[in-house]
């Protein structure tokens, strides 16, 4: 079946045949919403699963979410059109004073990968740039990294910032980082946390069903 | 001054504790001339940085400092260097990493008075250029207050200056993660080596007005962030081992405008370059899990000069608070070290090699550490003229040497990685030996997002 | 049983990793059968244990297992030992003692069974009989938990028991404060000796009983206390130093009923265990300073067949939870051990010399735990017959050595210390050498209020 | 200079001498605030010297409190008759669940050194004892000590209870032990922290005057 090689394509992260192939399932009337979770995430599911067992690395990871992005590139449209809905929106960024961004990144690209939309903010952001994130993107979730003890609290108070500016209820918070615990997480009354990129996304999801 | 032949030769003269240049602090404590030192390093625990917090920023160095020295007293320590590595805002405003230094400064001058302690206090200022995106590596305000700092630090009172600079880190991270040998060596090999000239001419410079010590740097913005994704499983091992021997032409380049060592504690390319330059190195493994997991805590005690922590915030645990813990660890594992030396030079190769030998299967990233491989390897390094040239050479030879390790069984590499290896010296294959050439055919490739080329005089 | 001559007569035979009396457990693991492996012990960071708060408790303890396994393997350890010391509250209440011993039990099996690591699962109740007061030894309803604690987690899967048992603490808490030699020796060869007899014919019945190995005790509750003491210059190193050889032969005890190791890691008598009855032990130092500090950090590295790092909190260090970092230190401290004796017996006799040589001069403590220091005393103490003729047989040896090594260099004691070494051996002079005589002297001074003699036997 | 005499017995430890010293010097009209202080403590200040230049160890120092609490037995009904304070009262004890006592005891010794009166709960101390305590003795202040990381958690409870009890402002609390630090200190609302015992008279005598 079409739906088939285009999971296997993205597995293989051939980005051409997966464009060619999902054009070509456009073409022969399969709903956009099967090509994008039957084919393309449940791809990158399975190359999700490799990467759990080692048999994938994180370069082939993202050979694959290429892939995936270019068929995504061509399925946009039609998926705008029938009004699908993504996983979920995460507006991502590290903290203000804080420069590290590889984990930050790692778990963009995972929740990506799960079919999440990702709005990147990058580093060293300001409480203010993620409020003014959250008013224009409207994500369903933002996402918190630092690496570093001394910009740790730097997630407290962005989490108080959206309190005084009125956007806290309207989002999920989610923080993680290599000094970031659970606990920290729990006294700043974060939503969710995260140890790993791969249990970033299980989190996502969760906090989504909660 | 370019090197081009080994300041170490031989095998049996590459040796923990002793160099041929070794270094004399200006009270006298010599490193490299026979005892290997511990290093200890220590980081604030969860706190914010700000105008207000200062006080209590200062009590925090001045509680770390006192229970470091205590301790090193207590245990009898034969010498001891702290290493102060600033956190970001700490350089941004230079005035209070310059109040942290002398903080330092008085605690280890009084310790000395009281006790005959002999110590050293490394300054190593952080490198806030990243902070402009893209980085602006020669200009703006960043790079002035950097520098402000290393001179304002050298003033209130270090012995030693030292960088972690990540001059073209900003296109690296990504190289890493896409397994990316040519945009690797064009970061470390032409960017990073580029901007290594720049740097350490003025640190050296600053140095010398200020009366103290050019130290050294690390590509562990590079080879350290690659062996903790590899540690992840994030990606191979085997080419976080070529990364770390891609570093070593870059890391040279301080050495050739200035530096005299110690090099860094977290440059685990040090031993190259003491191969190479013959200046004592700072290194850490084990005791280093405080701060960084690594699968070569044994071999890295090899051939160090002065030995360390890496890092530890200031929490508590139940015997004492981390930094003095860690101080107490280094000690030990340094008197190993120096009753084995104080036996004789067999008696310490003996020892060198037992840690060698308890890593080096394990782990190809422990395998290119091995004292024979790092001569061999650099020997290759230095027939090359230039920054370019001997990084691609340091490709090859890395994955050569670890071809034929695996090869011989010294290694028992997974399909994996085996697949990996192929892959990465097919890709080492395709570099140019023209620098020029090299650069024409990447600079496609590169994100000009990420990086101002122009700061590199590209 | 009653050990009369040394089951390691030869100090070459004296190693790291070897015994005579070898333990092996129902998975095969070999202890004391040439290699050493790490023994990892952790416990809670800061939290209240109730019903409500015991989900969270296993969870932390299903996180500190995980990570120490998911460690251990990923450094291809050759074996594991996981040490799980009941804290009070979860001794107080079996079923949560027994209840976490099923957690790491399960995870120990499934990465046995996924990974091949072989592993043991050390269980250590606590002596919770001191709730009452003064302390009930045997009889009431500690006494019963206790017991029952042992029952409940050799079922949930331990494969070794174990317990620090503090019979005879109550008063010699104030003996090492009053720096009271006799009222030691009364604590020690009196009280606590009998009160091991009592106990360790009880866990030896239990251990029997549920398939499991009886390991040992620690008499740490009276040494380290007293270590812990002198490093704080609360008490003479010398004294500290007595002690430790004052409680071999109520450590001794455990295995005269029935005990047949490990020893526990914090026993620091234990090379004197290992030495006369040839069975093997753990031991802890340089990496335990994250539990406490200490002046014996490398030559406890001596002579063990476990290494430990006694305990660490569940809190976050810079490289990852403390669990994790502690057994990767523990790892690379065994690797260095094993690759020595994988040499040959010369070797691994090299490496124990340096470890000892790298202490033994800077600390009397040290110095009673040299090797051959061990066997001289050890022998004076066998030739005994009962525990308070080889406690009052300690005193003597011990000071004997310690004067003779001052006397000839070997230590440098300050002048206070010289002080307190002259007062204690007038002091151990006084001791008669009938049983009988000594507690009818010296029961007069006994504080009766701390202590129910009749517990005891008197 | 008598006075001088008995300061150098209570450094010598030597407890005839004190008691013989001290009834001479009553009978002499020595006040006796001056004997106390001048004398007695003043000799316990110059232990506590020694002992901190590492000229004295606690045993040492142990004797010397006796010989002091041997002229202390001789002074005080005439102190209770002039109506001398004392430095102040201290309760101390080791908090539940918690066995741990030689610190504790480390501190009231030099507690008592510096002149404070000390009533000592001892081990595995239930906060309705301590409020029992604070009831009957009226301190100045009470000293909790900790060992383990499952205990300390009852300092926080134990000031709880004494809020709760409404005696939480008759007393300046004071908590030291392993695990203790400042930081934590000031997170459960206690008024005195001490690293070692030595410090923790310094910080008693400080609450005292603040
Ligand atoms: C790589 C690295 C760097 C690189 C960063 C490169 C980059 N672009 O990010 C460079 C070299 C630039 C760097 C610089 C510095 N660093 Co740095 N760095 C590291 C290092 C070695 C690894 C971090 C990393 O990338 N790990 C790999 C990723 C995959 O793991 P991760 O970040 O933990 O992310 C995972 C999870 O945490 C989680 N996660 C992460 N974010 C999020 C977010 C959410 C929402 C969720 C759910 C999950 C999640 O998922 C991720 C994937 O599994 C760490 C050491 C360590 N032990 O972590 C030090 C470390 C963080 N750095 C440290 C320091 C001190 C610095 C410097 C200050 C050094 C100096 N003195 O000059 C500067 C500061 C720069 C700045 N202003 O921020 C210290 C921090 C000490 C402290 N006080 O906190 C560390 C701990 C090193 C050490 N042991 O001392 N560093
Ligand atoms: C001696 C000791 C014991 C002795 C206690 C003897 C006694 N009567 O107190 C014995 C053997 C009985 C014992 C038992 C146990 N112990 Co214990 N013990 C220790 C040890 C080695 C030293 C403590 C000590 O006396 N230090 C010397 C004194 C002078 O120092 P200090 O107590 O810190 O006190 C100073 C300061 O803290 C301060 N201070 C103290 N109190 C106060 C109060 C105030 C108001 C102020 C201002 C200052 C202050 O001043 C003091 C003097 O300078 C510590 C190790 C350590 N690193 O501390 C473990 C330690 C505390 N014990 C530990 C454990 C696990 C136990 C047991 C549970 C063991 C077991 N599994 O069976 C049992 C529990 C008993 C119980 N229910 O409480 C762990 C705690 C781990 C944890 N999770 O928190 C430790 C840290 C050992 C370790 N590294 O694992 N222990
Ligand atoms: S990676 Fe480690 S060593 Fe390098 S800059 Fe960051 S902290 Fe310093
Ligand atoms: S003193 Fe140390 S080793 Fe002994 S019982 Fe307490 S914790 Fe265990
Ligand atoms: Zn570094
Ligand atoms: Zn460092
Ligand atoms: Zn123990």
């Amino acid at each position: 079946m079409i739906i088939d090689d285009i999971k296997q394509a993205v597995i293989e992260g051939d980005a051409t045949e997966v464009k060619k192939l999902v054009a070509l399932a456009l073409e022969q009337q399969v709903p956009a919403e099967e090509i994008l979770k039957n084919g393309m995430i449940s791809g990158m599911g399975e190359v999700g699963r490799l990467f759990e067992e080692g048999e994938y690395f994180v370069p082939e990871m993202l050979i694959a979410a290429r892939a995936m992005q270019g068929g995504l590139g061509i399925l946009r449209p039609v998926l705008v059109e029938q009004d699908v809905k993504s996983a979920g929106k995460v507006v991502l960024g590290t903290v203000k004073g804080d420069l590290h961004d590889i984990g930050k990144n790692l778990v963009g690209m995972m929740l990506e990968g799960a079919g999440f939309q990702i709005v990147d903010l990058g580093t060293d952001v300001s409480p203010e740039k993620f409020i003014e994130a959250i008013r224009e993107h409207q994500p369903d979730i933002v996402g918190m990294s630092a690496l570093l003890t001394t910009t740790m609290p730097n997630m407290d108070k962005t989490i108080k910032a959206f309190n005084e500016a009125g956007v806290r209820q309207s989002v999920k918070v989610m923080v993680g980082g290599a000094p970031v615990t659970k606990k920290y997480a729990g006294e700043i009354g974060a939503d969710g946390f995260a140890p790993d990129a791969n249990q970033a996304t299980a989190e996502a999801k969760k906090l989504l069903v909660g | 001054m370019n090197y081009s032949s080994l300041a170490i030769p031989r095998l049996s003269d590459f040796l923990f504790g002793v160099c041929p240049r070794p270094l004399t602090l200006k009270n006298g404590l010599v490193i490299g001339g026979g005892q290997v030192y511990p290093e200890i390093n220590f980081t604030l625990d969860s706190m914010i940085i700000t105008a207000e917090s200062m006080p209590q920023v200062y009590e925090q160095y001045t509680q770390m400092i006192t229970g470091v020295c205590d301790r090193a007293v207590e245990l009898h320590a034969p010498g001891l260097v702290v290493e102060f590595e600033l956190l970001p805002d700490l350089t941004l405003v230079p005035e209070w990493g310059a109040e942290v230094t002398k903080i330092l400064r008085s605690t280890l001058d009084e310790t000395e008075a009281k006790h005959g302690l002999k110590t050293g206090l490394r300054v190593t200022p952080n490198d806030i250029r990243e902070f402009a995106r893209p980085p602006l590596m020669r200009q703006g305000r960043y790079v002035e207050d950097m520098f402000r700092s290393f001179e304002l630090c050298a003033e209130a009172g270090a012995d030693m200056l030292a960088i972690e600079s990540t001059g073209g880190k900003e296109i690296h991270d990504e190289a890493i993660l896409n397994g990316d040998l040519p945009m690797s060596v064009f970061a470390l090999g032409v960017l990073g080596s580029r901007d290594m000239a720049y740097l350490w001419e003025r640190i050296t410079e600053i140095s010398r007005r200020c009366g103290v010590v050019p130290s050294g740097d690390s590509a562990c913005g590079f080879a350290n962030t690659a062996m903790v994704l590899a540690e992840q499983h994030f990606i191979p091992r085997v080419w976080a081992a070529v990364i770390r021997v891609l570093t070593v032409a870059r890391s040279l380049v301080a050495f050739e405008h200035g530096a005299v060592g110690p090099n860094k504690d977290c440059a685990y390319e040090g031993p190259y370059i003491k191969a190479i330059t013959g200046y004592p190195i700072a290194l850490e493994g084990a005791e280093a899990s405080v701060a960084h997991l690594s699968p070569i805590g044994n071999i890295a005690k090899a051939v160090p000069d002065l030995w360390s922590n890496e890092s530890v915030q200031n929490v508590k645990l139940l015997g004492a608070m981390a930094p003095t813990v860690s101080v107490e660890q280094l000690i030990y594992a340094t008197r190993l070290m120096n009753v084995a030396s104080a036996r004789g030079a067999k008696e310490a190769g003996m020892l060198r090699d037992w840690w060698v030998e308890s890593d080096s299967h394990l782990d190809p990233q422990a395998y290119v550490l091995r004292p024979d491989v790092v001569l061999k390897i650099s020997e290759e390094i230095i027939a090359e003229p230039t920054p370019y040239k001997r990084t691609r050479r340091s490709a090859f030879a890395a994955l050569e040497v670890l071809r034929q390790a695996n090869a011989a069984g010294e290694l028992n590499l997974s399909k994996m990685e085996n697949r990996w290896l192929e892959r990465l010296s097919r890709a080492a294959e395709g570099l140019p030996e023209d620098e020029d050439e090299f650069i024409a055919g990447i600079l496609p490739q590169v994100n000009r997002k990420k990086i101002a080329l122009s700061e590199y005089g590209l």
